[in-house]
């Protein structure tokens, strides 16, 4: 069959379509970012062919947020002589290929923060309103996700441009149309008509991945569970082996917290206000006028954490942990979000 | 500020050390000769100014390690608004304060013929046992980006800040595979202040913590890591004693394990 | 007149802080010349005993700012002889080309922020640099790939943190080497145009009879390895150097001082070398000598700067050819500790660096010694000044300070580097 | 080109700065002046008693920083001119403070809920401390200028000296408002008619009752602790007490995260909230 180019259409597709898809979004304009195995885990990069693309999940080190969401960015620039201030916000042109279903929610999470509220971020808007999504379903889950506790996967049914599902057999993947952009990515592409078998296999998959996840956690009632367990003597255990080096936050894909800060040449010439990436695991964080609001890492860890499965949901009404489990893989001294939250909820 | 008389007068001073924190200044290529316009280097020897004081901002590098450094840091504080000590030696010591956990006499007599004729005090410390210091900038060697945030900051007129960030995050930034949890390296980076961009893991080297001790460093926990990762009381206390040695972390984390065996 | 004491309190423009004292008596003529150096010691030698080897490397680089990457490497080279390890062609070219860049950094920094302002007539290089813009600016771009350089090898240009026992903990991509020697192509003609403007300068003329040392390989301009010779015909291993060169302590005490065996003092440095091994330099380095009329040996220590500047153009042109020969392929040197003793040379930017190092089968190490260029120097800037002194002891006191100052400065003296320095008493 | 508050805050970048102009420089105590300002593009500034702005000195950086005059204007104050009224303790404050009438500064905003002083319609108890009283100002402004109900003022400073708006509080007594003051301590020998020790030990000559009024507090956070309990204890429910939180913010917006308790933002939900709201946080980790 060929494709219409139609969001809703589905066929099945070898890997050759990749490449297909990545040049046309070349052809667009975008720059398409892909995970590219490396040093033994996948992180995105600039892809220059779907060769590239490493098909496993490997979580990473960054998250693919700092596409939207840069760890630093200028909000203006002001020209100390003349007084003049610049902020030229110029919508970017980005697409990520074979994004996950987290990061998709992760991403969904941002877009509350950032354009949810009464006062939208312009800056984040102008990153994200063009934004092609080619997601990845996970069809096998990694040591450390738990996104089927949280809601988050392992496979998606919104928010995508295209998606797609690895099927039994290699190189034989699921196509779904999510929208009229991923339609037009893959009109005229030659494809297999989707069949129910095909469907089954998706689901069957999903349903496996789902079923062997290694890392667990029960959401029903968490927040409740959780502030009720602000005092869990757990907290101590784990915040006298925590370094207090804040990776875990840096490579969480839904933290959104910033320094806004001023930045001036040498030569006095020019100033440039700027945003970057701040944690609550930092020391700097709380510090105010005579004191820090969180001065004893057990504060910092536990408001990473309550924020995550506790806090979040009062602000936001969802989770701000999509169970992508970087936090997890990265932590070096091996503290675990899902399994405190089963401990504090008394699970483990 | 275009009259030259009020153009605030910049000072280095070296004192105990390698020269290598004044260096980053002449590193700034560009930078110091439009530094030179909008301030007035007024004592820096190295770079061939010796103007007297009193000075509005002086940098010193280097440790105080005889009678000589300790009545000259006075003079320098006397002369000084504000007195920043930059790199390893000025604000902790320095690697030569490894020889404040030895005894004088037997290094005098390992390194000179004549040791009777070597004056020097038993310890290199930091300035700020001397002296009050107005900021502190770490470094085995002073990163240039701080210098020239903290001229810029002083020449704005506000308190300048540094970040209590750790290297690790450095590290996320480059995003370098973490060699702890990927290569079982003790690296220090969970301990140590950032400001060298993550040099060492990027060069798939763990961290041996140049910078100084981070904010609120988990000595005990990274001590715990080391014996996980198979490393003896011995290797623990050595990682410890190294290049950033007088750091009161440090310098107490390595007495909680066994000291190394001084063989003569 | 009455007898007087003529003292320049602080050097500038030297790296670390020493000064010169000179005695007249009622004719001004001199009757003795010291050089102080008030650096405290810093025991190096003592403080790496009983540490691994190798953890020593990145102390000693600590010795000196300036020209980390030598002790660095220079110790490394002397476990590699204990240890048996064997150091891979890419390694021996990439160690070459880490080498030069510190003669790039450091003599970029001499030639222009340090002497250059005595040439030209100005106090320091911020004054020069109003009016001589153009000059200082290829100065600093020569000097800022020599940092480019270490940075690429090293991780960063002061104490960089690759180079280990076998190599170094990683190796750049080719493809940043080729970048690499594309920039130090672009730097050629300034550091032609740079050696042409400064060899046009007047310098004093002045020779005297005088001892050179350095390293001398039959197929380079020696940089690591070969044999030690001097002007009156020694020629050392590395492990026969100690037996040939005397550490001393003077009465009046500043650092400790080296001389042959015979009892003379000796110099080592840019211009010791480039006289001892000139028609090893590279080609275009030649050419550009030969075409200014540059001729070696030179006996004149004002001369020290053409040999630095000589030396920059060489060092460019050496590593773009070490660069062009270096495959680069990740390696891991594997190695088993055992108990020796060896020595290594290096030609550090100001002269033979030597390291000699002891250790035990667990690989602790039992004795240190390291012989800086400024140190073996010292003596040797002494005697330049007693010779200097009485043909220009008739100059007011300014002008012969400054004199004396000009011709310390030749040799560059790095007093940070010179670890066995004593503190003077001063009155 | 008048833009609504609506307008404003929907508007293209809600992190753009606007230059105000500085009118004049007022010097209340030692380290606290009033700027009185205005915007450089003419039109007229808005905002309700209790919201804040984010001030900017381009090159040190910005803080938060509530609006101290009334909206509406007075008769010392020209339509459109607003004011801040700013205590020196960091960089951005010490910059302000190097500025002169005829200087500029940088300032986002509207920012926050302010006071509900719509829902305050009965009684209204003031308790203020130290600069405390800046962010409640414009609301006794609006009290004086409309509403019926009887006005009681709290206030207290480390001296009398450190009391800022000094020579209006007659102004405040005359048009109703019943004012009781108290320094920590007062200088020997200077005429201090009033009351010398915490502010809460004020408390009991209030007459302003909870069955029928609200109190609104801002000070330092330790003071409204102790105030806020000291108020339970007299039966006021924790529905009628509001308070004006302090916490670092960078945006103002509810993304930076600074100002986050526990699922509130100080910044947007707050900064001024109800007792009740805030209880269980202020216990925790603040
Ligand atoms: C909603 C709100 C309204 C405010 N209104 C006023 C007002 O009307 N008048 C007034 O004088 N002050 C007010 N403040 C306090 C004011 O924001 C801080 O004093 C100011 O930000 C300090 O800025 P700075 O740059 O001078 O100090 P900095 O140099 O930034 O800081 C000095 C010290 O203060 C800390 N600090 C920074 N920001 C704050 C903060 N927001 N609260 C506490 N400590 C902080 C820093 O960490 C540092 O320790 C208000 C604060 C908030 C949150
Ligand atoms: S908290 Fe950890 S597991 Fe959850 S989204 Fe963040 S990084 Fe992933
Ligand atoms: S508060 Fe902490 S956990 Fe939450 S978004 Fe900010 S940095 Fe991340
Ligand atoms: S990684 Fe650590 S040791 Fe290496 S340069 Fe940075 S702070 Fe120094």
């Amino acid at each position: 069959m060929v494709l219409q180019g139609q969001a809703g259409e589905n066929a099945v597709v070898g890997r050759d379509a990749f490449d297909e898809i990545l040049a046309r979004l070349q052809e667009r304009g975008y720059a398409v970012y892909g995970t590219v195995n490396e040093k033994g885990t996948g992180i995105f990069r600039p892809l220059g062919g779907a060769g590239e693309l490493s098909l496993r999940c490997t979580g990473g080190t960054l998250p693919p947020k700092y596409l939207w969401y840069p760890p630093s960015e200028t909000m203006f620039t002001y020209d100390r002589q003349s007084g003049a201030l610049r902020s030229e916000i110029e919508p970017v042109k980005q697409a990520v290929f074979g994004i996950r279903p987290c990061d998709v929610h992760a991403l969904l999470a941002l877009d509350e923060v950032f354009l949810g509220g009464d006062y939208p971020d312009p800056y984040y808007r102008a990153r994200r309103e063009d934004l092609p999504l080619v997601v990845f379903n996970c069809v096998e889950s990694g040591d450390t996700c738990f996104c089927s506790s949280m809601g988050t996967g392992p496979g998606l049914d919104h928010d995508y441009d295209l998606l797609i599902t690895e099927l039994d057999r290699p190189g034989r993947f699921l196509l779904e149309v999510g929208s009229g952009l991923g339609g037009e990515l893959v009109r005229d592409l030659r494809a297999e008509v989707a069949r129910d078998e095909d469907y089954q296999v998706k689901h069957r998959r999903l349903e496996d991945a789902a079923a062997n996840a290694r890392t667990t956690l029960e959401t029903e009632d968490l927040p409740r569970l959780m502030s009720e367990g602000h005092g869990h003597p757990y907290w101590r255990e784990i915040s006298d082996k925590c370094f207090g080096c804040a990776n875990c936050t840096s490579v969480c894909p839904t933290c959104y917290c910033a320094d806004i800060f001023d930045e001036t040449d040498f030569s006095l010439t020019e100033t440039r206000r700027k945003r970057r990436w701040s944690w609550c695991f930092l020391m700097e964080f709380g510090a105010v006028h005579g004191g820090n609001f969180r001065e004893r890492r057990i504060d910092r860890l536990r408001q990473f954490m309550q924020h995550k499965l506790n806090f979040s949901v009062g602000q936001y009404g969802r989770f701000h942990c999509v169970g992508c489990g970087r936090c997890i893989v990265w932590c070096p001294a091996n503290i675990d979000i899902a399994q405190t939250g089963r401990t504090i909820r008394g699970d483990a | 500020m275009t009259d030259r008389a009020e153009k605030p007068r910049l000072a280095v001073f070296k004192f105990t050390s390698c020269s290598g924190c004044q260096l980053p200044f002449l590193n700034m290529e560009t930078e110091i000769l439009d530094l030179a316009e909008s301030i007035e280097v007024a004592y820096f020897a190295m770079a061939g100014a010796s103007q007297p004081g009193p000075y509005d901002l002086a940098f010193v590098e280097g440790g105080i390690s005889c009678q000589e450094d300790a009545r000259r840091i006075r003079k320098v504080r006397e002369e000084s608004r504000i007195l920043v000590a930059i790199g390893n030696c000025a604000v902790y010591g320095g690697p030569q304060a490894l020889r404040n956990f030895l005894p004088l006499e037997e290094l005098k007599r390992a390194v000179y013929p004549q040791p009777e004729l070597i004056h020097c005090f038993p310890t290199c410390q930091g300035i700020a046992d001397y002296v009050s210091v107005d900021g502190f900038l770490n470094g085995c060697p002073v990163d240039h980006g701080h210098l020239q945030d903290y001229i810029v900051s002083v020449m704005l007129g506000k308190a300048p800040e540094v970040s209590t960030r750790s290297v690790c995050l450095e590290c996320k930034m480059k995003e370098n595979v973490c060699l702890i949890v990927a290569e079982g390296v003790a690296c220090m980076g969970v301990l140590t202040g950032s400001g060298c961009g993550a040099l060492c893991p990027s060069f798939d080297r763990g961290c041996y913590g140049c910078f100084g001790p981070s904010a609120d460093p988990n000595l005990k926990s990274f001590a715990n890591l080391c014996r996980e990762l198979g490393l003896t009381e011995e290797e623990i206390h050595r990682k410890f004693r190294y290049i950033v040695n007088n750091a009161e972390a440090f310098r107490e984390e390595a007495e909680r394990h066994v000291p190394q065996p001084v063989e003569s | 007149m009455c007898p007087s004491r003529l003292r320049v309190d602080y050097l500038t423009r030297v790296e670390g802080e020493g000064g010169i004292e000179i005695d007249l008596d009622e004719q001004r003529q001199p009757l003795d010349v010291r050089i102080n150096i008030f650096e405290p010691p810093r025991f190096f030698e003592g403080i790496v005993r009983g540490r691994r080897c190798e953890e020593i490397a990145d102390v000693i680089a600590r010795i000196c700012g300036l020209c980390p990457v030598t002790y660095q490497l220079g110790t490394l080279m002397a476990l590699e002889r204990i240890l048996g390890v064997q150091a891979s062609d890419q390694v021996r070219l990439l160690r070459k080309v880490f080498i030069l860049s510190q003669y790039l950094g450091s003599h970029c920094l001499h030639v222009f922020f340090l002497a250059l302002p005595d040439y030209l007539g100005y106090n320091n290089i911020f004054e020069l640099a109003g009016e001589h813009r153009d000059l200082v600016n290829r100065g600093l771009r020569l000097k800022k790939i020599g940092n480019d350089i270490a940075s690429l090898l090293g991780a960063r240009e002061i104490h960089p943190v690759t180079a280990v026992i076998g190599g170094f903990t990683k190796l750049p991509p080719r493809s940043l080497l080729d970048g690499l020697i594309l920039q130090l192509r672009e730097r050629q003609d300034d550091a032609l145009a740079a050696l042409e403007q400064i060899a046009a300068l007047r310098r004093p003329a002045w020779a005297g009879g005088r001892i050179y040392g350095a390293l001398y390989h039959p197929e380079e301009y020696a940089v690591d390895e070969g044999v030690w010779r001097t002007s009156n015909g020694l020629s050392l291993s590395a492990d026969e150097f100690a037996g040939y060169v005397e550490e001393y302590q003077v009465p009046y005490s500043n650092a400790l001082r080296c001389r042959l065996a015979s009892g003379a003092y000796y110099m080592v440095g840019p211009l010791a070398r480039v006289s001892l091994n000139f028609e090893q330099l590279a080609p275009e380095t030649l050419r550009a000598a030969s075409r200014l009329n540059l001729s070696f040996p030179d006996y004149n220590p004002f001369d020290s700067i053409i040999a630095r500047l000589l030396e920059i153009m060489h060092a460019l042109e050496a590593s773009i050819r070490y660069l062009q020969a270096a495959p680069v392929s990740e390696e891991s040197p594997v190695y088993d500790i055992r108990a020796g003793a060896a020595a290594s040379l290096i030609e550090a930017p100001r002269g033979t660096l030597y390291h000699r190092f002891r250790i035990d089968d667990r690989g602790l190490v039992q004795e240190a010694r390291i012989i800086p260029p400024t140190t073996q120097n010292l003596s040797r800037i002494e005697q330049d000044l007693r010779e200097m002194a009485p043909q220009i002891s008739y100059l007011p006191d300014e002008e012969l300070a400054r004199a004396c100052e000009v011709a310390v400065r030749n040799y560059d003296p790095c007093i940070s580097c010179a670890t066995h320095c004593i503190v003077t008493r001063r009155s | 080109m008048v833009k609504s508050e609506e307008d404003l805050r929907r508007g293209a970048n809600p992190l753009s700065l606007r230059p105000v102009e500085i009118l004049d420089v007022r010097r209340e105590t030692p380290d606290v002046n009033t700027y009185t300002l205005r915007l450089v593009d003419g039109s007229r500034f808005r905002f309700r008693p209790g919201q804040f702005n984010m001030v900017s000195v381009i090159g040190i950086g910005e803080s938060a920083l509530s609006m101290s005059s009334d909206p509406e204007g007075t008769e010392a104050l020209a339509e459109g001119v607003f004011q801040h009224t700013i205590r020196v303790v960091g960089n951005v404050t010490r910059a302000l403070a190097r500025l002169r009438a005829g200087d500029r500064f940088w300032i986002r905003g509207p920012y926050g809920n302010g006071w509900p002083l719509e829902q305050a319609s009965g009684d209204l108890l003031i308790i203020a401390g130290g600069i405390g009283l800046a962010p409640l100002r414009p609301a006794i402004y609006r009290r004086l200028a409309g509403n019926p109900g009887r006005l009681e003022i709290l206030y207290g400073a480390r001296t009398p000296g450190d009391m800022p708006f000094r020579d209006e509080f007659p102004v405040w007594q005359e048009g109703g408002a019943r004012l009781l003051l108290t320094a920590d301590k007062a200088d020997e020998g200077a005429e201090w008619p009033y009351r010398v020790g915490l502010v809460t030990a004020l408390l009991d000559e209030v007459e302003v009752s909870p069955a029928r009024g609200q109190v609104f507090i801002c000070g330092p956070e330790g003071m409204m602790k102790s105030v806020v309990g000291a108020l339970s204890k007299r039966g006021w429910p924790p529905e009628e007490i509001f308070v004006s939180l302090e916490r670092r913010m960078e945006c103002g917006q509810k993304t930076c995260g600074r100002c986050q308790i526990a699922d509130v933002y100080v910044c947007q939900d707050g900064p001024v909230f109800s007792y009740a709201a805030v209880r269980d946080l202020l216990g925790v980790d603040l």
